[in-house]
């Protein structure tokens, strides 16, 4: 046995040991507050049995281990559905690159051992009513105050905000150059006067997005990470920090095991549904395009095992595989029929047909929507041209609004 | 065949746009979403104050014996202001049962009731997930009626219902009373259709039609109510269209109108082609009431109507990107209302097979 | 029975006396010269019979009735499959053309019968290498020469010009203006000194279209049809002069029930396709999508008998109908198997589904490309803003190229 | 199973394409296309030279003993060339047959013949429309075979063909020299894979294996053949990609290049997209060989690659436009063979139903 799969056995007796309180089945009917209780529990845990920062370095409570480690962890531990997603945003951005770019070491050492046990949660304020698909178009700015920033204005879209005790954040310190060229980094306290969340309802009912409005809040110059004017760049490397996080080839929705059981439980006008063409289409073409992008992933933990850099197609996954499952999931609908119509507002995204199509749009959009994802592949990988770009070197205060 | 409007359908089509503009209010659609057993009765007051109930009803029952082109473009208007009640195509579909069904009494007992909107029809046909189930498990014997239909659309509140059941074997649609059946409401993720289980325990109901008839006539039935629910359709793709166009016209990224970008122009293109195709086919099919091809005419309207709503929900949200998937916005109103449509009276695949099996015995 | 209705069982009666000599099945196996030849015999038949230039004006040798008749003829002659490949163009665009702006009257009169009889073709020449779906970025130019012109350049997808007497051409007269300002329009002597017409071999093996060098080419100023610099304008009136021609749901590839009927006949994994899901899918879709066309094509005819404009949803035809016809046509080949791998480069378009295929793309991109038709609905119809356009405003010979 | 290529692997899919770029010559593939009779015969000189026709082969019987992955590699390089002869997939399939089959002498005769070139293998499955008949009508008795198969690649000039054929009522795999088989051609849209109709009357064959052990092999070598397919679909569709990129780079409208249009730029980026999900299910499949899987990846790969190439050869063609559709560009040369290579050793549905078998068993 490789020493990554001894660790993954190792991870695995964990996770089993910790199933019965905080997996899938334990959470059934919580609230998100319980869920958050819990989850802050079960991160507690994760550090005291050594599973937490696990690719960090020791020298700010890490374990040292590599990313494979902490991706094999990862996959083992999604399988398990415990309740993580407080914690994942926080730890998989803002906090590294406070660890990167904040030069009170003390400071940083603190608040990485509270973020690890849950005990913190960190959120990262991008985006902005006016931005959508553009983030260098933000319009929150700050102004020297003494020797600090005041700010001013307003983010969206920032998951659990209304949980967060810090954030990151990209501003406008300069609206007299262009537009990617003016923006500054901070870290914040979500506690500060002048910091209003406010969460957002989605169309599937739940709020874990937030509007957050600044008025006339302080920042020290301390907490700037990053040059003054600095920001595009910070806010990059923030975005790229982790590019292989584990993927999901069934787009975060039901896996396909889940289809294929219920076009063998309903007929099509008297017969199995199984049997029907247009249901085995769309089994076979989901499978295949499903397989493929597991094969990449496998094909890019294999290239990092070898010490290589992984192919660009791992851009893909996110693209083919939400889209996908929006479809799918309609078709599962429509095989129910009238047993479909009845819906369970909080059924598991995983098992759940119509969850997880009410809820698909938002993963088509949050986190690069088609069209963006699109555009980079073209640009980024296949060399084609950008779009027109009107406000390209045009300082931010002469663009039309 | 295929019609223009004349002056009077084009003033129907009109007058039922400009009275749910007005009435239209998006808060209180949405706030149904979330409450069980809850219809929009300010739009069920339209309707019957609008005489909308009374549209397709015979003049000799009180009604005003216009036909589907006339239900149609009101059902078109409904289909765009996402209007929360569903008993305006399961009122046709019982009124269009008793008037061709073999009960006259029953048909002058029920008709002009359904057609002042003092009582509440609605059709109860499929069974677990099949639209039209060859042998329904629910019985009729001895005039009662037992078993279960579930799902009902308007079921938490119609008076009456057409009931596709089974009698020594044979099909029979018969008519029941709901005061005599439980009604087990349920909880949809499109609640202002009232969906119920329907439980019957020995509820009396009377026969319309049996066997061969019974046959033809839940199919001619089940025809109509499809393009009134295909005219819904194209009303919602229709609206979702302006919507995305009037967006991809004032949202500006990278300095620019979204809309000048081919993605989201040639969607909206798209869009419009969808929406005209399936239009096409609405008005067409409407025309053909009671013709040998209305059938055919039918599934081509509820297909194209159905890929319409379907996709345009889909596109239209996509091209808001966040904006799109917020509760406030209420594009998910459309996005609910297009799956619950789209399995409401027999879904895609419902209608492909219907349609090519009268496509094969044409074609020699 | 209405007027209509009596006219067409008139041309009814006049095709089928027609079709024994002059139909499908008398060309089948002919080449191109020989139906060439019988197409001209047929239009010299059909002129004598009072149906040709059926809604031009008695002035110059029409028969001064309406548009509703004549695609009530053209709908009836479609159905025969008559040689009139060759006169459609010429009789579509550049003869009424020439009629509405060529002042010499006698010879206008001239051209037209000869037109009419089939005895003279006349070619439109828009397109050039460098222009694709951008009819005012043409180069063929055009200066001062005495009292006349003198024509340098270059045309190409010049439909059958390699059979043409005369055509109507679009120039570049002055490079120095706004691209679409610069251009006059002319008709050509397809004789004439210095024109050079080269066929061009298509994908699926024919040549009706050609690529068409002018060197030196004299021109009277008499030629000319429209004012110097109001070429562009004269360009779009001929592409709008037919707007409601005969259209085809079926994309002009093969009628649904040839695949109905191919469906009824072959097998899937031992059960008769017809039975399959995937193939009933396809049929229904095809169906009702054909159907919504055909739909519009009824109201539109009603409308224009109504005395009223049709509505801007005609558009739709071509984009929708060729684009759903070319993988139907993949798929009729899928469902063939080993048995549609045999190939008749003869065989008629609208029964063989090889033929449809192997050119059906060329459908999708001659008369408007699919992109330049969602584009033209996007703006023309749904007024969304134009694309990005960096020549605009520029004079032509200041575009970078 | 999933892998990254080894060094040697590596050096044969960087050497075929540089001696298929370097040899390469659409004018003469042009030329081929309106020929009956004739296949790319350079092309057939070079797979001998560069021994791609012994990749496969165990190395007791004279070839290099290297397996799918290898042979994939080559047929990608093969694929991206539209290289014209069918012959290499062919020759795998009877080798195949032939290693696994239990004739040892029979092995022992055409192995070493087939790894060196001299002889020419096709495989003959199909009749009718079926890709894989249950019961296929060619008879096999007394060791003659009776009966035609229809357009099988190569089978103008292969010397000896692997035939699926029934004996008893029971199917059987049997080999047969094609000397004593008469051979009509068929007139293709793609003439280069020398589609011909095998004719048997009496033809002298030897059975390979029969039964069940004949329904287990020809699944197999279908599967073996179609991954070597789907490789070759995969050059093709990445050729067009490239094509399509470059062309989109250069190519200018409007006064800018139409890859700044998004309809022409998302286009290549979603043509990107089905070849590298289709060449990662052809690397799976491939290193799959010999496992309980190999079916279900063969068939994950056919899928992706098919519809990637038939996609890619679709909008590589609208993305060029007029000049697109000319002989003399060729695109129609990957049209054409998107079209030959979906059709031959099964279609998209014969592959379909046999992965959602294979599925169906594995979900209880």
């Amino acid at each position: 046995m490789s020493e990554l799969e001894a660790y993954r056995a190792k991870a695995r007796a964990f996770l089993e040991s910790m199933a019965p309180k905080y997996g899938r089945d334990a959470r059934s009917g919580n609230t998100v507050e319980q869920d958050l209780a819990l989850g802050r529990e079960y991160m507690a845990k994760k550090y005291d049995a050594g599973f937490a920062g696990i690719n960090w370095s020791p020298d700010i409570g890490g374990q040292g281990l590599t990313h494979l480690h902490k991706i094999t962890f990862d996959a083992e531990e999604m399988q398990f559905g415990m309740p993580v997603q407080f914690f994942g945003i926080s730890l998989g951005m803002p906090v590294p690159i406070l660890i990167h770019y904040c030069e009170d070491k003390e400071f940083v050492k603190e608040r990485v051992r509270k973020a690890l046990r849950g005990e913190e949660i960190w959120c990262q304020m991008f985006s902005e009513p006016s931005g959508g698909s553009d983030l260098a178009a933000l319009r929150t700015k700050v102004e020297s105050d003494g020797n600090g920033w005041k700010m001013n204005g307003q983010k969206i879209w920032t998951s659990w905000a209304q949980y967060c005790d810090y954030g990151v954040i990209v501003t406008r310190s300069d609206p007299t150059v262009e537009k990617h060229k003016g923006l500054t980094y901070f870290w914040i306290d979500m506690k500060s006067k002048g910091v209003d969340v406010r969460p957002i309802k989605l169309a599937g009912g739940d709020s874990h997005v937030n509007e957050i409005f600044f008025d006339d809040v302080r920042i020290e110059d301390s907490q700037r990470l990053g040059a003054v004017g600095g920001g595009f760049g910070v806010s990059l490397h923030t975005l790229m920090i982790e590019r292989y996080i584990a993927t999901d080839s069934g787009g975060f929705g039901p896996h396909l095991d889940e289809f294929v059981k219920l076009a063998k439980r309903v007929d099509i006008n008297a017969k199995p549904a199984i049997e029907d063409g247009r249901v085995r289409s769309a089994i076979a073409r989901n499978h295949a395009m499903r397989a493929g992008l597991d094969s990449i992933t496998k094909r890019a933990f294999a290239m990092m095992m070898a010490g290589m850099q992984p192919g660009p197609e791992g851009s893909l996954q996110k693209l083919v595989a939400v889209r996908s499952r929006q479809k799918l999931s309609e078709m599962a609908m429509d095989l129910m029929g009238n047993e479909g119509l009845a819906f369970d507002p909080h059924a598991y995204v995983k098992t759940d047909w119509g969850t997880s199509w009410l809820n698909a749009p938002t993963g088509r959009i949050a986190g690069g929507s088609d069209e963006v994802l699109l555009n980079t592949i073209a640009e980024k990988i296949l060399g084609l041209p950008q779009d027109y770009r009107p406000d390209k070197g045009v300082p931010f205060n002469a663009i039309p609004a | 065949m295929s019609i223009l409007y004349d002056e009077g359908q084009q003033a129907i089509a009109t007058e039922s746009r400009r009275v749910l503009d007005a009435r239209m209010d998006k808060a209180r659609l949405l706030k149904l979403l979330e409450q069980v057993g809850e219809h929009d009765a300010p739009f069920w007051d339209t309707a019957v104050e609008q005489g909308w109930t009374a549209l397709a009803v015979p003049e000799e029952h009180g009604g005003l014996g216009l036909g589907l082109i006339e239900l149609g473009l009101v059902a078109q208007a409904c289909g765009a202001a996402t209007s929360g009640a569903p008993f305006l195509t399961g009122g046709y579909g019982v009124s269009q049962a008793l008037v061709q069904g073999g009960n006259a009494a029953l048909a002058a007992q029920w008709l002009p009731r359904l057609a002042s909107g003092e009582a509440i029809g609605c059709v109860a046909i499929a069974e677990g997930n099949a639209a039209l189930p060859p042998a329904p498990a629910v019985s009729f014997a001895d005039g009662k009626l037992s078993g279960t239909k579930p799902a009902v659309p308007g079921g938490q509140k119609a008076d009456v219902a057409l009931v596709w059941a089974s009698k020594d074997g044979q099909p029979v649609l018969v008519l029941a009373e709901l005061a005599g059946a439980a009604r087990n409401a349920v909880d949809s993720y499109d609640n202002s259709r009232l969906y119920a289980d329907l439980v019957f325990a020995g509820t009396p109901a009377t026969e319309l039609a049996a066997g061969d008839a019974a046959r033809a006539l839940v199919l001619d039935v089940m025809g109509r109510m499809a393009v009134v629910t295909a005219h819904e359709q194209v009303g919602g793709a229709e609206a979702l269209l302006h919507i995305a166009r009037d967006y991809a016209n004032t949202r500006k990224a990278f300095g620019q109108p979204i809309g000048m970008f081919q993605a989201i122009k040639h969607r909206v293109a798209e869009m419009y082609g969808l929406v005209e195709i399936a239009r096409a086919n609405c008005i067409h099919a409407a025309a053909s009431e009671g013709t040998a091809e209305f059938l055919t005419a039918a599934a081509d309207a509820r297909i194209s109507a159905t890929e319409a709503y379907d996709t345009n929900s889909r596109d239209c949200v996509q091209i808001h990107g966040g904006i799109g998937v917020t509760w406030e916005l209420g594009l998910h109103l459309h996005m609910r209302r297009a799956r619950s449509l789209a399995v409401e009276c027999g879904n895609l695949v419902f209608w492909e097979d219907l349609l090519v099996e009268r496509l094969q015995g044409e074609v020699a």
